[in-house]
């Protein structure tokens, strides 16, 4: 009898829903992996000690989404004192600004929670953290998303 | 029943029951099944789509709006009953994002409507519309999403902005 | 006096009962429809939430006199059903023939919600009470024959007075009656507004029909409305063929409270099984509807018809 | 190539059949392209060659019997563009002239819809032409609406 099929559907009512609690819940996949994975293209990380301020994101950003500010405390190191301040008013996460990078500083992170309820909120200097540097995995937590956190290696 | 009392009582009703409407402007809307349906499911909360704008406390801009949308979803919140509340989606609402060059996208949504609540990400998944989701509730809990008095007291500006971008003013100026 | 007085607090009392079931129900259905989708969903107490929230909403858009008001009748109309219904086997109005005047009765809320709707002046809306009107005709047909047997059987034309009958056995334990009750369950489908017959409240085709200009607190009153259906329309269901959900007779307090218990879980079981065809069928479309109703339908009832009718005269 | 040998001109571009046609005698080519076979009219689409000072329409067709792309092009020059309406052939045709009509600014003769279609009050170059600034229309509009300004009190 093809007009009981769609009763087949009442075997959900004894099986554990699907749904992932989320703010309780952690979102897995079915073989465990944490998602969104590591490699989700989220906002940027900037190591500044590492960045040697060459202006290349900038250029090759279609968005028009880098701009520049001076940082003083940086002068004398190699390269110019200025980090790229990323809009992410404008930012699709594309991906060319990290391609570009000739130091490889500037990472895209796995980090995508922002909700803020100012707009300004969302143009920051991407900077970070770095106790060690040879990695090119970014460990999330070391990762800071104000410019004012900046504090020097040594 | 003073009317402080009254308006709690409201806040916490309506912070557990937000009905959004189910207009879509742009390409954010391809996050909400995940979030409307089986996976995130966010009726756990009491949220829903609503059919109709009379019916709806949240209008959800996701994404890109262009000057004929906008005409649209200005005719939707207006028809929408307070309390009500926009959350905005993506980059494009904050800052025009990549049509941030577009003869047709209105870039700054907050220009034209109040917004409650942004949430980053081209496009945020489905953890960060949840995110923004439960940032709303807790605004609304202290009281704080006050986009829909904002709009009535600067009527005249949101108003004023609208026009220009609907290019009534621009008609204008170039004389035809 | 005093037993006026009594009587107004008694019907007070449970209009109020049956408000509050109602919303609950709304919540539980709401739940159990989740979780045939495989989902979660919203917490039982839901309901009461929306509700609170829509009659707290600061703006409220009215579109004249009649809308404001036919919203109360429908209301009213409900309330009224209510009240010439036994719960759990307790009359509080009724007499001599009120089966027929419950049938009048149920369409009154339905007619006040038209009323309402096509005073909004939405084309959905318009749309939506055509096909609300439709299916009324559509359902009534079927349930109205069920209703004629059960008055043939019992020989009575008072819904009392058939609780009452039903001491013995209930009526669904009678073969004729299992087809009729099986016709009866479809029909409390429609009346229910619910899949496969929502199609007057569609909500992405014709967003949500009737509804469509509803917001605020006469949304609120609306879904108040809507909780008074669901517990008017399964009492019905259970009065007629579930003996009322009365099991003890003798009168004493907690014959009360049981008969009540057991009343609570009848129309429990109704609604749910009401709400798991609602989440496993799609819509008919509304001439479908109607031939289902007209055709095959009618034609079960009438079968039960006869064969009670043969059974009486034999 | 089935389109070429039906017309008897053109050439193989990227597999499909690619046929430059005038002004006048498109039409025509559409029309017995339509009788032997091509009777998937795909779309149209248009070119703004701004070095060469010309548009180009392109009418792609598709053919189920032959499996076949074909593309006929026609160029207009760049100023006061117009071209004959073919909604007579393929009734779909209309709603992409008036589509190009507005994006490109050029006239179809025939078509009696060429009304305001995608755009909201449009009053500047069409928007899709090589010679519309983009960026500089989307700073002077857009970027010109104020902010809305805000009182310092918080007594809402």
């Amino acid at each position: 009898m093809s007009v009981l099929k769609p009763l087949k559907a009442w075997k959900h009512l004894a099986r554990k829903p699907h749904t992932i609690r989320y703010p309780a819940q952690e979102h897995l996949d079915m073989e465990g992996t944490r998602l969104p994975t590591d490699r989700l293209r989220g906002f940027h990380s900037n190591d500044l000690e590492k960045c040697i301020g060459c202006r290349m994101c900038g250029q090759i950003c279609m968005n028009d989404a880098i701009t520049y500010e001076e940082i003083p405390e940086l002068e004398g190191k190699k390269g110019k004192n200025i980090r790229p301040v990323v809009d992410y008013g404008r930012c699709c996460f594309c991906g060319l600004c990290t391609d570009i990078c000739p130091t490889n500083s500037l990472h895209l992170t796995p980090n995508f929670k922002l909700v803020s309820t100012d707009k300004h909120d969302y143009k920051f200097m991407p900077t970070q953290l770095i106790t060690k540097n040879e990695d090119y995995e970014v460990e999330l937590d070391k990762v800071i998303f104000d410019a004012k956190e900046y504090k020097e290696k040594f | 029943m003073r009317y402080e009392e009254w308006n709690k009582i409201s806040r916490i009703a309506s912070r557990k029951s937000l009905w959004m409407l189910h207009f879509c402007t742009g390409c954010g809307a391809v996050e909400l099944p995940p979030v409307m349906t089986s996976r995130y499911d966010m009726e756990r909360f009491g949220m829903g789509p609503m059919a109709t704008p009379r019916q709806a406390d949240v209008l959800l801009i996701t994404g890109y709006l262009t000057v004929k949308t906008l005409k649209r979803v200005v005719n939707v919140y207006e028809q929408m009953q307070s309390p009500k509340y926009v959350i905005s989606f993506g980059s494009c609402p904050i800052n025009g994002g990549m049509y941030w060059d577009s003869y047709n996208t209105v870039k700054r949504l907050d220009r034209y409507l109040p917004v409650d609540v942004y949430v980053g990400g081209c496009m945020p998944r489905p953890e960060g519309v949840m995110n923004a989701f439960l940032e709303l509730m807790k605004l609304i809990d202290e009281g704080k999403a006050r986009g829909w008095e904002k709009y009535q007291k600067y009527y005249e500006q949101y108003k004023r902005n609208q026009k220009m971008a609907f290019g009534f003013e621009r008609g204008k100026n170039e004389g035809d | 006096m005093v037993d006026f007085l009594i009587k107004i607090a008694v019907i007070a009392l449970y209009t109020t009962i049956a408000m509050l079931v109602g919303i609950l129900f709304m919540g539980i259905g709401r739940k159990i429809v989740a979780r045939v989708h495989n989902r979660v969903g919203p917490p039982v107490y839901q309901g009461f939430i929306d509700i609170a929230k829509l009659l707290t909403k600061k703006t409220n858009i009215s579109h004249g006199w009649i809308y404001d008001l036919a919203l109360l009748f429908s209301l009213t109309g409900i309330i009224l059903t209510i009240l010439f219904l036994p719960i759990g086997g307790v009359k509080l109005l009724g007499t001599e023939g009120d089966a027929f005047l419950v049938l009048y009765l149920l369409a009154i809320p339905a007619l006040g919600f038209a009323l309402g709707a096509g005073a909004s002046g939405n084309p959905n809306a318009a749309i939506g009470v055509m096909r609300a009107l439709v299916m009324m005709l559509s359902y009534e047909l079927p349930f109205v024959i069920t209703m004629i047997a059960l008055m043939i059987y019992y020989d009575t034309s008072s819904i009392a007075q058939i609780v009452e009958l039903q001491r013995a056995r209930w009526a669904i334990m009678i073969p004729p009656f299992m087809l009729a009750a099986a016709v009866a369950d479809m029909a409390l489908q429609g009346m229910l507004m619910e899949a496969p017959f929502d199609i007057p409240t569609a909500p992405h085709e014709i967003a949500s029909g009737p509804m469509a200009e509803f917001g605020g607190k006469h949304l609120g009153s609306l879904m108040l409305y809507k909780a008074g259906t669901i517990v008017a329309y399964t009492t019905l269901f259970v009065d007629l063929f579930l003996g009322g959900g009365v099991v003890m007779h003798d009168g004493s307090i907690l014959s009360y409270i049981v008969n009540f218990a057991v009343w609570f879980l009848l129309i429990l079981l109704i609604f749910t099984l009401s709400l798991l065809i609602n989440a496993s069928f799609p819509r008919f479309r509304i001439e479908q509807a109607f031939k289902f109703y007209w055709k095959y339908e009618a034609l079960l009832a009438f079968i039960s018809l006869i064969w009670v009718y043969l059974m009486v005269i034999s | 190539m089935k389109a070429i040998e039906i017309i008897g001109k053109g050439e193989e571009m990227h597999g499909r059949a690619y046929i430059p046609s005038g002004r006048e005698e498109a039409g025509t080519i559409i029309k017995k392209l339509k009788e032997n076979g091509f009777a998937h009219f795909v779309m149209l689409s248009c070119v703004d060659w701004i070095d060469k000072n010309e548009f180009e329409l392109v009418y792609h067709m598709w053919s189920y019997e032959h499996k076949e792309h074909a593309m006929i092009s026609v160029r207009l020059p760049r100023d006061n563009p117009s071209m004959f309406s073919m909604h007579e052939l393929f009734p779909q045709i209309e709603t992409y002239e008036r589509e190009i009509h507005e994006m490109y600014g050029i006239d179809f003769e025939g078509n009696s819809r060429l009304t305001p279609f995608l755009l909201e009050g449009w009053h500047d170059t069409p928007p899709m032409r090589k010679d519309f600034d983009s960026k500089k229309f989307a700073e002077d509009v857009f970027d010109s609406i104020p902010e809305i300004k805000e009182e310092e009190d918080e007594g809402i």
